[in-house]
């Protein structure tokens, strides 16, 4: 006879402000099987878990039903505690009456009933539940980091210097990411590369890193601390080894009008390539699109040209497998681009930039050596508009959050600006000023008290040109709404950050949910903000959503931790919800036939052939056999299964059975 | 017939196979299965249209099956069902002899399953307009007139699993509805319970149903519970472009999907 | 054939040559278009900043009138009309109890079933694709086509072209041979209902239209709404003394440029009530209805 | 007369569908109370004897919801599922069982709201359809074994 606990959780009011807790805990104590039912005001408090630590012990139960939060919460605290009361930690479950109940619905007798039926299910769950065995897995002590910018940098050393093995996967042709972009970094100004460079080299150099720059992973399978991934080599055209980086190559290339991506678009790359002159590795790639051997069969001037001979126009894109036993993603953010604003002009307007062109235009590498001059003509901007907030924080554009470093690299590109034109002058429309950081907001007051950036707090409605200057209309809402119109001579918007385009695409392939805006999703907003849903796969910089450089970089090492920690278990234990193919007694010995229809709808081709032998080896039998520490537990193959001869631990047919029956029964 | 007679006569006594199962002459001028175990039985054998019965199901009993050698006459059916068999992995080839029976009653040897395989997909595989007359009958009614019909129909039904036991797919050895623990079909024979039955039987043999409706043939009571997998190989032909039956390599259509399948009713 | 027809007041009033012009412009394609009976005022911008319920039964009456008459489309020229009556549609379709109570305000009820069109919308379901065999006379100017407000937005209850470069109209007008200048200020605001209370107002917001479209030299600027009309035709000294220069671009309604094109006269067209003379230079390059035809005739 | 409340059973799956009903909850967003959750790993393992059990407890509509396409937690238990439904559904629909009674959807971790409407328009619909009374007088009929 089961003797099952019940735990109603007031969650202070969190739950009892809707639901008559007391109530709850009256009607189910008289449910079959129950032996005891109590509520209290925080069941996962100590308190809490120690009365049912007690109750367990006292009562010798059966199975615990805990009626609290999401099951996805706080599943592990309890079962912890009955595991170290002694009760198998599957016997007990959660009932949500917290997400699914009194957040959702008002205060009356309906919720609070709904809340009773909820807890009745589960019991009924329980009752059936079997204690099962954690299942033991290996793990590999290596880790994929994808993405080469700051944060994927930060990760690939921290984990390294740990002494674990890593291998960087980097879809350009080098490793450095956006912020090898930038001109100054606010808000010390501090030449961005002058800091960066010096980590991609280490990165290139460590003993324990593998790096894959022009790479793109093809797929992931396994799971937490045994993933199989596929990496795309894409083809570069050149022989690495014997490459020595002269670069004679790119200066011979013909195709020389290639907008370069570095430079955003403001200065011309060749077909063969190096994307800047610090890259890492320091070596070049054939852009087939552009190349003109590849699309008109010849040219080979880079062949002829090169002293090494490295360049292998027959060279093909590479498929490699590799086995890892973590993943930290970061895969880093894209801005929106000028197109995206009609008001302003569709980006038909050449002196109307992002704020990344406006970065390279300020960089000391970049296509004006870091003078100021417009894209249009050349000319030094004499009035320069800067607009905050371009997209961000703005429903009608699809994106309702603030992507948080505008405020700051807008001041930043003021103070550059009025430190490179000093008879210029440089307005800034802004909704909020928004510096919150260390350092922050002293750094914004600079740029308005000693570099006399003119602060507009307002919106802009409209950029149009006429007679080469951009006609900026906006409105001073301290000045009451009046309408300001500038003449400009160059328009920098700091456009709302974005997902990177590839963003759902790979979230798909390693099976990591993401947001609406295609960010990658945390396994918790407040408490576990490095983790994905998707255990041994983990987070790091602006990928989960715009993040600025120190930001990055702890999140980044925040990540390396995590996976660190994982790495210093040779052994993971694996929820044992799996599927198992029953047994019965001779001559039956199971009710599967052995049709093997289940066979491909196994996401993981667990289900292998199984022969049951009588003792002088003669083959009974054929039925299916399901390898558990290759089984995910999905159950897709139960539902399957004609002669219902699957059955999925933790959610077997008779658990949810009884609970339909359980649910409706008093309905 | 005499073709048919001698073939299973050698086949006999040259020991090729065991037993040669076949149609005999029935009671009341009925046709029935025959088991020939020596060749002097072998001119019981009879072959015409009333030979109806699908022979197939009697390849998974395991009285046959094991060790001993079958040679079956195998009508147009009965191939496909062969083949579906196989697919399942329920068959032996080497066990197994197949005498095919051509639509004009000639004899067609067979090598392999393959063989039948490839001589299945060189007949006209399409429904015929009365079956599509019957589903569109149905599919014509409105939802309360369907429900009523099926009802009724359900209603007389009293569970003798006579249909589960003709049909050669059906060959579980321990059907759902002998559990208990979860009683998956309820056991009296109300409406419920024939409701659920036949809801099963029908999606157990979803996309697996080669359609020689053996099913409500065998039914004593007549009911046209053959419509409900028909209609079912006819919606998964249009799905999903898969019939069962013809082919041994093909994956069955329910344990396979493509991303585009086509559904008009998920939000 | 036979479609709903709003005028409302400014198309009964100072705005008559562009009901003319609508109505006369769809007879040259046997359109009929019928008056919807009984039909009151839309509300216009002053019911909705007074009162939500009168502002959505005003035209909820006018559009049920229009169901009972088992109309699906119905036209409504005027910006501001076509603006309520969408408006109104939108809300109640999307809010039950909303309807529930506006149905009974007004007895009547209305189902949802009218569409309801702008005049560049009836043009291009109904016009456009027959109109080259009926083109006369080139409509061959630099023209300006000015949106204003109401006609694009609320984007996301209109769902009519882009709220902020929309190029309907230009379509239509390139149609009719007309060069339709790429300006910053389609959609920027005229200066509306302030026409009366605030004219000054008026003659800045105006001015700078008709300025830019005149220094980007367009000929002729065109419009499909009698408010944006009124503030940019009949304001025009006042618009000429705010930019201290005489600019004398003519403002048509795209019914107009569309009646000339296909040779309905001045006349029935209206332009006499303009306050902007409307004197087009004369361009040759006239094509006989014949020529058309046979030409036509050849292709196929 | 008391009017007449529908009641909704939801088999969801865990890692999309529960998860978008728990943001629900997070985000405080209100909806019926007549719909009861069952949690399974994936909505490759909804059994469709569950549905009819269900209808046959008295359930009077149904939600079946998971991971939108590609992104289920086990890459393709919903496609799976989803070819599953389509058969079912036409079975369903040809027996004369009222398939508006089943509301499929895919509703995303990241759906708290959807997930609201989702219910919401569910219950709203059952409401009208009324209480399943075919399946109701099937079940609760005396058993009749009619001899052919």
């Amino acid at each position: 006879m089961a003797r099952i606990g019940v735990f109603i959780c007031h969650c202070g009011e969190n739950i009892s402000a809707t639901v008559d807790c007391a109530k709850v805990a009256e009607v189910t104590a008289n449910i079959p099987g129950v032996a005891v039912s109590v509520d209290y005001k925080y069941m996962c408090s100590d308190p809490g878990q120690n009365m049912i630590k007690e109750y367990i012990e006292k009562e010798k139960l059966t199975g615990v039903v805990v009626a609290a939060c999401s099951p996805r919460m706080h599943e592990p605290t309890f079962r912890r505690a009955c595991g170290e009361a002694g009760l198998n930690p599957f016997l007990c479950e959660m009932a949500n009456l917290r997400e699914h109940c009194s957040w959702v619905h008002d205060k009356n007798e309906a919720t609070t009933n709904k809340a009773i039926d909820i807890v009745r299910t589960l019991v009924e769950k329980v009752k059936r539940n079997e204690p099962l065995m954690p299942i033991k897995v290996p793990v590999t002590k290596t880790a994929l980091v994808i993405g080469g910018g700051v944060a994927g940098i930060q990760s690939a050393l921290d984990i390294a210097n740990c002494g674990h093995k890593v291998i960087m996967v980097e879809k350009d042709p080098s490793i450095g990411g956006h912020m090898s972009q930038l001109s100054e970094t606010f808000p010390t100004l501090d030449c961005s590369q002058c800091i960066l460079t010096p980590r991609m080299v280490e990165v290139a150099q460590h003993p324990n890193i593998t790096l894959y720059t022009y790479a793109e992973v093809e797929s992931l399978d396994g799971f937490i601390g045994n993933f199989k991934v596929k990496i795309r080599k894409k083809a570069k055209s050149l022989d690495e080894k014997l490459c020595t980086g002269c670069g004679l190559c790119t200066t011979k290339c013909p195709a020389k009008k290639i907008p370069s991506e570095f430079d955003q678009g403001l200065s011309n790359r060749t077909a063969i390539y190096v994307p800047f002159p610090q890259a890492v590795p320091n070596k070049p790639v054939i852009d087939k699109e552009h190349c003109t051997y590849y699309i008109k069969g010849k040219c080979k001037v880079c062949e002829i040209v090169c002293p090494t001979k490295a360049i292998r126009f027959d060279q093909e894109d590479e498929i490699i497998e590799v086995e890892v036993g973590a993943l930290v993603l970061a895969t880093g953010f894209d801005i929106k681009r000028a197109n995206f604003f009609p008001e302003y002009g569709y980006g038909k307007y050449k002196d109307l930039i992002d704020g990344l062109q406006f970065e390279r235009i300020a960089s000391a590498s970049g296509p004006t050596l870091g003078e100021i001059r417009r894209p249009s003509d050349g000319q030094i901007p004499k009035k320069i508009v800067f607009l905050a907030c371009a997209g961000s924080r703005d429903p009608a554009k699809g994106i309702e959050y603030c992507s948080k470093i505008c405020c700051m690299y807008t001041a930043k590109h003021a103070i550059l600006y009025k430190h490179k034109v000093h008879d210029g002058t440089a307005y800034i429309f802004y909704m909020d000023i928004r510096a919150a950081g260390k350092n922050y907001d002293e750094f914004t007051r600079r740029a308005i008290e000693e570099d006399g950036a003119k602060y507009i707090r307002g919106r802009v409605s409209r950029i149009y040109e006429r007679d080469g200057k951009l006609i900026v209309v906006g409105a001073d809402t301290l000045m009451n709404a009046k309408t300001v119109e500038i003449e400009a001579d160059m328009v920098v918007l700091a456009t709302a950050g974005v997902a990177s385009p590839g963003a759902e695409e790979l979230a798909q392939k390693l099976h990591v949910s993401y947001d609406q805006h295609k960010f990658f999703a945390e396994a918790h907003p407040k408490l576990r903000p490095v983790e994905t849903n998707t255990a041994g796969i983990f987070l790091a910089g602006a990928c989960q959503n715009v993040k600025d450089i120190p930001e990055s970089v702890a999140q980044a090492s925040g990540a390396a931790v995590k996976v660190c920690g994982l790495f210093s278990n040779d052994e993971l234990t694996r929820d044992p919800s799996v599927a198992v193919v029953n047994r019965t007694a001779p001559p039956l010995f199971s009710t599967c036939v052995g049709c093997f229809l289940c066979q491909s709808v196994c996401p993981y081709q667990a289900i292998e052939k199984e022969e049951i032998k009588s003792r002088d080896g003669k083959i009974l039998k054929t039925v299916a056999f399901i390898n558990p520490s290759v089984c995910q537990g999905c159950g897709t193959c139960v539902a399957l299964c004609r002669s219902k001869s699957i059955d999925i631990l933790g959610y077997t047919h008779k658990q949810v059975y009884a609970e339909v029956d359980a649910l409706l029964n008093t309905l | 017939m005499d073709k048919l007679r001698q073939k299973a006569k050698e086949l006999l006594s040259n020991n090729e196979v065991q037993i040669v199962v076949g149609y005999e002459e029935g009671t009341a001028g009925k046709a029935r299965p025959a088991f020939i175990s020596s060749p002097d039985q072998a001119d019981a054998l009879i072959y015409d249209e009333r030979c109806i019965h699908n022979l197939a199901v009697y390849l998974t009993q395991h009285k046959l099956s094991g060790n001993t050698k079958i040679a079956i006459i195998a009508s147009f059916p009965v191939m496909k069902s062969i083949i579906t068999l196989a697919s399942e992995k329920q068959l032996d080839e080497n066990f197994i002899k197949v005498i095919g029976i051509s639509k004009d009653n000639n004899i067609i040897e067979f090598k392999d399953f393959a063989d039948i395989e490839r001589y299945i997909n060189q007949q006209d595989l399409t429904f015929t307009p009365e079956e599509l007359a019957l589903i569109e009958k149905i599919d014509a009614m409105s939802m309360e007139e369907r429900w009523e019909y099926w009802q009724n129909e359900f209603s007389r039904c009293f569970k003798c699993y006579a249909c589960r036991s003709a049909c050669p797919m059906c060959y579980c050895t321990l059907c759902i509805t002998d559990f208990n623990q979860p009683q998956w079909v309820s056991v009296p024979s109300h409406k419920q319970g024939n409701f659920e039955w036949h809801i099963n039987r029908a999606m157990h043999l979803a996309g697996r149903c080669i359609g020689c409706d053996e099913c409500s043939r065998a039914c004593p009571l007549d009911l046209p519970i053959n419509l409900l997998t028909k209609k079912l190989s006819m919606d998964i032909q249009k799905q999903f472009g898969y019939s069962a039956g013809q082919s041994l390599t093909e994956p069955y259509a329910l344990s396979t999907y493509k991303p585009d399948d086509k559904e008009t009713f998920i939000r | 054939m036979k479609l709903g027809f709003y005028p409302g007041c400014s198309l009964e009033g100072m705005s008559r040559e562009y009901s003319d012009s609508v109505v006369a412009l769809a007879k040259r394609f046997d359109i009929e278009l019928v008056q919807i009976p009984d039909w009151n005022c839309c509300g216009a911008t002053a019911a909705h900043n007074l009162n939500k319920e009168l502002s959505l039964s005003l035209p909820a009456r006018n559009l049920a009138l229009a169901e009972k008459e088992g109309f699906t489309d119905v036209v409504v020229p005027c910006a501001a009309c076509y603006s309520r009556f969408s408006t109104t549609h939108h809300e109640l379709m999307h809010n039950h109890d909303l309807r529930h109570k506006i149905n009974e305000v007004m007895e009547m009820e209305y189902k949802g079933t009218i569409n309801t069109l702008n005049v560049i919308q009836f043009i291009d379901k109904y016009i456009i694709d027959k109109i080259e065999e009926k083109i006369v006379k080139k409509f061959n100017y630099k023209a300006a086509c000015y949106y204003g407000c109401l006609l694009v937005r609320p984007n996301n209850i209109l769902g009519f072209d882009r709220a902020e470069d929309p190029q309907t109209m230009d379509v239509v007008m390139r149609k009719i041979g007309a060069d339709s200048i790429d300006w910053a200020f389609k959609t920027e605001c005229c200066g509306a209902g302030l026409s009366v209370s605030a004219t000054n107002t008026v003659a800045r917001l105006s001015g700078k239209i008709v300025d830019d479209a005149e220094h980007r030299g367009a000929e002729v600027i065109i419009v499909a709404c009698p408010m944006c009309h009124s503030n940019l035709d009949m304001r025009r000294s006042e618009i000429n003394k705010y930019l201290g220069k005489k600019v004398t671009t003519p403002i048509l309604y795209i019914t107009q440029a569309l009646g000339l094109a296909v040779g309905i006269s001045e006349k029935e067209l209206g332009f006499k009530r303009h306050f902007v003379p409307v004197n087009l230079p004369i361009k040759a390059e006239t094509i006989q209805k014949e020529e058309v035809k046979t030409k036509k005739v050849e292709v196929e | 007369m008391n009017e007449f409340e529908p009641k909704v059973v939801a088999f969801v799956c865990n890692w999309c569908t529960y998860a978008g009903a728990d943001l629900t909850g997070t985000s405080r967003i209100k909806y019926a109370p007549n719909v009861k959750i069952i949690r399974f790993p994936c909505t490759g393992r909804i059994d469709f004897m569950l549905i009819l059990k269900a209808f046959a407890k008295g359930a009077d509509g149904i939600i079946i919801s998971g991971c939108h396409p590609n992104d289920c937690h086990y890459t393709s238990g919903n496609f799976h599922a989803k070819r599953r439904w389509m058969v079912f559904r036409t079975m369903l629909d040809f027996l004369g069982v009222d398939v508006n009674r089943i509301t499929f959807s895919w509703v995303s971790a990241a759906e708290g709201a959807r997930w609201a409407e989702i219910v919401n328009t569910t219950v709203d619909g059952i409401r009208m359809l009324g209480p399943y009374d075919n399946y109701r007088k099937m079940v609760n009929q005396e058993t009749e074994v009619n001899n052919g």
